[in-house]
Parts: C-alpha cells; structure tokens; sequence
C-alpha cells in the first residue's frame, strides 16, 4: 500500500502523476492539496486568507467559515473532481471524498490560540483543527472494491463540523490507519534542499535517525514538516520519497528515488 | 462602573475592567488560574483552554 | 427507497430537510442541485452563464470547460460538502458523490447543436450530455454499509470527461437502477400552480395518466419538467410529491402530501 | 481562391467558400448529405451529426 501526496501548487503536473500511478499494479490512496487555487479563488472572490500570530510566535491561517466555503470549492470542489476525472481517462477507478465524507478523516478542533487583539490578549477559535482518527472500513470497503480514494480536506470535527486540517497530519494518520510501507510526496521542489534556493543542494538519502536532529536546525513550516515526518515513521513507515511534483514522470522518478529518500 | 464576578476554580469574586471584550483572557487575582470572558450580558468567565500551539496551515 | 430531489435555489431550507430526513426510517438517497450558487460564483468570477439557442429554437446553458470548473466548485464542492456536514450534525450518514466518482452516474455528450454564428449555421459542441447508466453497485456497496450517497453533477461521459447534464433526469435514472417508490422534489414553489404567479393555484394531485396532456399546454422548462415525470412513472415510480423547499419541514409536509402529488 | 472538398457520403467533390469556418454546416451538392467542416488546414468534412434536440439546463 502507497500513500500519494500530490502537493497543491500549480506546477504540480497532475497529468503526469495520474499516468504514471496508472501502470502502479501495488494499491494506493491518494491527498491532495489545493492552496495555490484556494488562494487564487479567494483573491477573485475578495476574501483573501487571515492569517494570525499567536502570542507565542506562531503564525496561522485562520479558518473562518468563509475560509471553509473556498476551502470546499477549491480543494474537494474543482481539485478533487478534476483529478478523480483525469484518473478514470487513465483507467484509474477513482472516488473523490473530503474528509467529511462518512466521516473519512475525523479530528479534534484547535481549543483555540491565544492572540492581541487591540492591545488584550484573547482567545481566538477558527475551525480548524488535528486529524485523530481515519474510517478505515469505508476505505477498505473502497479499495476491496476495486475503488482507489482521493482524498483531500475539510475533514470532521467532535461535533460533526467541517474543520481545516493539515495535509501532512492526515497522511500521517493514513499511513498508520492503512499500514502503508511507503509515502510519495510530491512537491515543487527537488525533494530536501539544504539550502531552499539552490536546487543543487538536494539531499538524496536521509537516515530517518536523523530527522530529529534536523528537525533542531530548522524554523516554521519546514519544522512542521519534519515533525510530521517523524511520525510518519514512528508509526511503522518503511520508506518516504519526497520528489518533484513538476517533472515529466514524478512517480516513476520517485520510485526510483530520484528525490529525496528518508527511510 | 466595573463589574464583579466569580472565579470557577476558586470561588473567589474579583472586579472585572467594564471595557472587557468576548473571549477576552483574564487572571484570577487569588489563584491565578487563567480565565475567559465566554459572555458579556451577563458577564460570564470559564477555565481557558490550555496553551496550544495550533499550527494551523 | 426514496430519492429526495433538492432544488438549487437560495431560499430552499436545507437545515429543516435535513432535520426532518433524520427522523425518516426509509433508506434515501438525495440529489441537489446549486444553480443560484453557481450563477452567483460565476458573476463574481466574471465567468457570467452563457446560453445558446439552437436553430431549432432550444435555448440551454453552453456548458465550456470554464462552467465545469464553476459548476464543481458550486455543486461537488459547496453545496455538496455542506449538506454532507448538515447530515452528519443530524446523525445521518452522509457521503458525497458527483456522478464522476466511482462512475456513478455515466452519461452520454451531446453530439452538439446547431447554432447560427455570424449568419452561418454551426454545430456546437459542449460538455453536457445525457444521464444513460447508474453504477449501482457502488451506490448498494454504500447503502447496504449504512452510508447515505448525495448525489449531484457534474456525471461522467463515455470518454470519461465530466459533463453537466439535467437533475430531473438524472434522477429519473436514479429511479429506476435503484427501485425508488417515492420520489420528493424541494422546490421554490408549493407545488405545480396552475398559474406560476399565484400560489393559491396549487394542482394538490395529478394521476400520472394526465401527464402527456399537460405536456401539450406548456412551453421550455416546465415542458422537459412533465417529459423528466413522465419517464419517471414509466420506470415504475409509484408516486411523486413535488413540494414547497422552503417551509419548515418540507420533507414532513411532503410525507403529509402537502403539495402536488402525482401517481 | 475557393478550395474543392470530397464527400465522404458520395464522393462528390464541390468547392467550398474561401471564408469557410470551423464546424461550419455544409450540404453535399450532389447527395444533399449534411457534413460539418471538422479541420481547415487542411480542409476537412465529416458527416454532421443528427439534429439532437440538446435540452440543456
């Protein structure tokens, strides 16, 4: 069992991904994201993303219900459906769910971050929030039937509310839900840069003993992801490949770990 | 004029400032357990949540 | 079984649906539409609806890969997504579905039509088309598990592109793969009125034998409306309501028979 | 200058327009059969599907 993370900028080339998943004879599930067009939707619809900075430093996207609107439109509305689509013309049998659907992907809601608002420190609660719990019977009811899943946010909250959630968590749960023995993320990058800007600093092969200490050297969202990554392998992981979501072939590239290999 | 109300961990009534907001954070001033305003008309104060580092997207 | 059609419009009461489908002991499955959405997203999108009118004096939607995009972020993403969560905050066990997941409602594009363009006829070709079969075993796979299907457009056609097609036919298909006894149309109106602009000229019962002379005396919409009912009980549909959307308990009100029933 | 096409019902050949346009409806001069310009360079026809009567949304 494999885990497709098909990241959501927008030279991310969904053709390629889905014709090189359609000769992968081991099955898989696919996440997707959406942001770039979240944002671009959000733009054109005025409602640009809030982002808040905890009094801690931490800074957020904040998930109001009209963030949650484009959240739907973009990322389980025009993505999900196009990439379902684009499988089936590859003979994929492909059946597009949010984590709302049948409660696919259920979460906890954030209890809220502490902010300043007009010089008082508040409680700010959005909706969003960290993925628990997966339905894996409707996933195996799907893939026993010849069915593969696309996968992609809002997800369901205690309360049966479509809460935002991170992409990274909800493969990270996945992987452990499905006992997947390796996890493809595709992203517009080469795979790990050492340094960000210079594509020639890609760092092929990455002992998962090492993620920790990494994880020290680096700030924000790329602490984020390492720590994501850590559970991924905490919770029996074999192998993850993190590759470039724009070139001709990325699967194939990745599965011959032309990318970044951490295992 | 300021506004009185009870703490729920301690019992003990403090004096609240009369331009406090919704969700506002406040201290209990006998225990020190963090407080917030969950209600304006009545004014009403509950546990906050601990500290949660939310990482949101 | 029972197939609950949700009309498209704004001032359909979604949540008393919802709430009373939860008390409702028959299996369900529902289909909506989200046409005042999508036309409000596609004006502010400046992507305004285009319509054509054939030679033959047909008017419909043009259906371009640019009203896909809108009609997915409005009716597989929006609305779709948020009656999914409706349901589940009323213990109903909902997944989402637009008829290209899983091929769930497969369907055949139109050969195109023939238009006048700058004084020369034309065929034009867009994507929309006919619902033709209902991958039925999926919808059982999902029913027989528990899961309630909401269902909506775009559907997929046989070169597996998503295309738009009609919510009156589609459940017309619906219908007949899945045996439905009953089937409820949510409208904007209290029913079939004699006269469109007086509510107080509601038909409260039609026997299905009237349907091909009522055909004769309307025009357009309303006559695909009576042609989509009458294939309808040609299938084996026992009865029909076709209720008002936007009162308090529509689904109540039209178990009661309060609105138009047909059989 | 004016382009000749064949039919492809009955193999007449017959010029056509020069301003001839994409999906253009035609008619054989020959067989009378409906045939729709489905490429212009080169030129090309194919039989024009039937009349549907595309009741759309």
């Amino acid at each position: 069992m494999m885990i497709i993370k098909i990241g959501g900028g927008d030279s991310v080339n969904l053709q390629g991904i889905i014709a090189d998943l359609s000769g992968v004879s081991e099955p898989f599930v696919i996440v997707h994201g959406a942001n770039a067009l979240r944002d671009r939707l959000a733009e054109s619809l005025n409602m640009p993303k809030k982002t808040v900075t905890s009094v801690s430093g931490y800074s957020s996207v904040l998930s109001d219900q009209e963030a949650l609107d484009v959240m739907m439109m973009a990322y389980s509305g025009l993505r999900n459906k196009r990439i379902v689509e684009l499988c089936h013309q590859h003979g994929i049998n492909a059946v597009g769910l949010s984590g709302l659907d049948g409660k696919v992907i259920q979460g906890q809601r954030n209890k809220g971050i502490r902010v300043k608002q007009n010089g008082k420190v508040k409680i700010l609660r959005d909706f969003s929030g960290k993925p628990k719990t997966v339905n894996s019977r409707l996933l195996e009811l799907l893939l026993n039937n010849g069915y593969t899943p696309i996968l992609t946010v809002p997800i369901i909250d205690e309360n049966n509310r479509a809460i935002n959630s991170e992409n990274d968590d909800i493969v990270a749960l996945l992987q452990s839900a499905l006992q997947a023995e390796i996890v493809i993320q595709l992203i517009e990058a080469p795979g790990f840069l050492e340094n960000p800007r210079d594509p020639s600093t890609l760092i092929s092969k990455i002992r998962k003993e090492e993620l920790a200490r990494r994880e020290e050297q680096v700030e924000g969202r790329m602490k984020r992801k390492i720590l994501a990554l850590r559970k991924l392998f905490d919770r029996g992981a074999a192998k993850v490949i993190i590759a470039d979501g724009r070139v001709e072939h990325p699967v194939r590239d990745a599965l011959n770990e032309k990318g970044t290999v951490i295992l | 004029m300021n506004q009185n109300v009870t703490c729920p961990v301690c019992d003990a009534v403090f004096e609240v400032a009369e331009n406090v907001e919704l969700n506002e954070l406040l201290t209990c001033p006998d225990c020190g357990s963090e407080l917030e305003v969950v209600n304006l008309k009545p004014l009403e104060v509950a546990e906050a949540p601990q500290e949660e580092e939310d990482w949101g997207e």
